[in-house]
């Protein structure tokens, strides 16, 4: 897809998203997710979406934003225990889900993003999870096959970009964000800052995996579960 | 009088060792950290892409990009790593957590675990319970012995859907520990005060008594 | 008069396209680096682990740490990413890499690649080529159109083993252009001076012309 | 395996490797191998080793001082060209190589270090690397399965460690090293300096992989291409 190029519009970032389109969005919770790029979407209105991202954000704010606009049609993820709306879609029907444990979810992701199409795990052997997949025993053990994931396109969130693409996170809200950049046919990154200085040892994306760079401003960076030491 | 849950928590601090890599599950193993003896060298785990969870945070040092699994906002010890939810769980399958301690809702007397869903309640998901039972090199369980109701919840099988077959080592419940081996379930200590009679009352799971019990 | 190597050079120069992620392969590909309009923005990949590659260091420069894929002495150019080598051939693996350009032993019709071993010579290896030729978006292969001996090295079927089967998108000799689709082969251009006959009499394999040829 | 010790003596830390041990070592061509290890190995003389490792050294220096001795039976590598007495042990039977393509041989060993026992491939399809392995469509594409290693030890080389045995790479030297580091059992590294304020953010690997770790001092480095602009 060639390399990034810094883009001033988010609502131009996100025109080529059609209706209909698998997204891997980064995050966990509401740590690290791309805040400006979910809004765009929200206010461009695609519809019929899957998403693969390992929760749902809450009702009012990151992704929840797309299933309160009803333009989700399926969500992947690990864990969407946070959300009211995502609850009743559920239950109506409307809203489709596939449970995935988070770290098959995370390495299917990577082996999208690497070119591997399937890989065994132990994960989920013996569980609703293992039903209907291939089983096969390595050394005495038995495992399950998991397919990679690749998305037409990846919303991400990283720290500091430098104008070839290369991205760096902060503490924890790197989580999902990296392998979804490498499993986006299209990865659309936004940043908070943009620094041409980046030291190449500690480049946690290169540059070739980000077509499309836009930095945001005084991100919200909502906390789900404030919590602070009393003594 | 320790409680339920305080109980539980005093023996479950007894499996941590010196220079242990340990991951703590969402809910009362978390509360476990706190026991920990100050002079053991050890870092927690927080699959979201943490190794070496410190306190929470005071209000200054409050950082919405510094949380753990359950969300909450934490800090760092000297030496953390922060790492990708990809790499977090390489190091969860591939064997480099020496324990793993979380929470259950059923366990069966083949070792099986049954702890994120119940048939009929909203779905919420497993998050990374199946990667840790299957891979964390000790898997550790702490829950209260029986349902509010009275209800054993140490089974022949599990009701429940399961979060993982046959991958408990050890449970630790209010009134005893047992592990669970290729031989079966085995009682290996009666929690103080309790008899193994009240034990064998209020489980269903068939066990054996080691011998030094 | 521009020797054969030097008109292999110059029209693979002509692949490369402003903007793309690039890994050219040991040898003759290495060259077409030099060739690079200066005005483009386009990253060189190493498949031992860098985006980025810039010229040779000044003896001053050398870095034994900084090496490319042929184990040369490099330097890196502004915007460079070091990676390890899972990481690297993921993103070649994973069709990130916009084209590759590689040295070639044997073409076959169909775009079968032989470039990696001689059977009773020597063992060496296939190093990164076969992750390569199945991985990066675009396979380019220059090599001569005949062997020393005057033998045709593109064949109806490569006889040395394979690096990759139907992997070759364009192959690029001293004699002409071919590119290799659903379709078959077929000749796309041809270098300065030389006719069909001449490429007819020195191909082994079956290709069609392209219309504009 | 809980956490790293660092510890003085090179000699000590080889003590327990066996005869007939697997061992992963770091590194590209003489780019970040494990130089003292690899020489305590040496002196240590342990036999009938399975060594897996891109390359095999050179004739008098890195892994071919192993070979030199006699003490590798077989290699895993991906290119071993530059060796001579690679060649005659080669051909007089004495050295059994398994050639795997450089980017499945990295796959494997991180598979192996993240518990996934076999993964698909297109890589060698159709080539003499195919032969034998387990072909599987997906989406129309054939892929052939691949299994994971682990190593009874790894050795590796970084540039810095903290003493939780948190590891960081310089450059190119980066290569296997990560990937050899997670499928050890026991992973002993080496490191030019000890630094106990490295930034969490830029950690190449986490100090949980590592089991001991060492300082060097003044690494040879040998280059193998000295290459230089002439202008």
């Amino acid at each position: 897809m060639g390399r990034a190029k810094l883009m001033e519009s988010f609502n131009q970032a996100v025109e080529y998203i059609q209706d209909g389109a698998t997204l891997i969005v980064g995050g966990f919770g509401l740590c690290g997710i791309p805040e400006y790029l979910i809004q765009a979407l929200r206010e461009k209105g695609t519809k019929d979406l899957t998403i693969v991202s390992n929760n749902c954000g809450v009702d009012d704010w990151g992704l929840g934003l797309l299933l309160a606009n009803k333009q989700i049609k399926k969500m992947i993820s690990s864990y969407v225990g946070e959300n009211k709306i995502f609850a009743e879609q559920y239950l109506s029907g409307e809203l489709e889900v596939e449970l995935v444990p988070q770290g098959t979810l995370a390495e299917r992701i990577r082996a999208g993003g690497a070119g591997i199409p399937g890989f065994y795990t132990a994960t989920g052997v013996g569980t609703p999870i293992a039903e209907g997949k291939e089983h096969k025993e390595f050394n005495g053990r038995t495992y399950i096959l998991e397919e990679g994931i690749v998305g037409d396109f990846a919303l991400i969130k990283a720290w500091k970009a430098d104008q070839k693409g290369n991205l760096v996170y902060c503490k924890t809200a790197r989580n999902f964000n990296p392998v979804a950049a490498m499993a986006g046919k299209v990865t659309i990154a936004e940043v908070e800052e943009v620094d041409d200085n980046l030291n190449p040892d500690y480049i946690h994306t290169p540059g070739v995996y980000v077509q499309r760079l836009l930095q945001g401003a005084a991100y919200s960076k909502r906390i789900e579960r404030l919590t602070v030491n009393s003594h | 009088m320790m409680n339920v849950r305080e109980r539980i928590i005093k023996r479950a601090v007894k499996e941590v060792k010196d220079g242990m890599n340990i991951n703590l599950g969402i809910g009362m193993p978390t509360l476990i950290a706190n026991e920990i003896p100050n002079d053991f060298d050890v870092m927690l785990q927080s699959e979201n892409g943490l190794l070496g969870i410190g306190p929470y945070p005071s209000e200054n040092e409050v950082d919405a990009d510094l949380i753990n699994a359950g969300k909450e906002t934490v800090t760092t010890v000297t030496g953390s790593a922060f790492f990708d939810s990809a790499e977090s769980f390489a190091m969860i399958r591939g064997g480099h957590i020496d324990l793993a301690i979380l929470g259950g809702m059923e366990v069966s007397e083949r070792g099986d675990l049954a702890n994120w869903i119940i048939p009929g309640k909203m779905v919420k998901g497993m998050g990374g319970a199946m990667d840790i039972v299957n891979g964390a090199k000790k898997i550790v369980i702490v829950m209260e012995h029986v349902t509010k109701h009275g209800a054993s919840k140490v089974k022949k099988e599990c009701s429940l859907p399961l979060t993982g077959k046959q991958v408990v080592n050890r449970l630790i419940t209010d009134l005893a520990v047992f592990d669970f081996t290729s031989d079966g379930m085995e009682l290996v200590e009666l929690q103080s005060g309790v008899t193994v009679e009240e034990v064998r009352e209020k489980t269903e799971a068939e066990f054996k008594l080691a011998l030094k019990v």
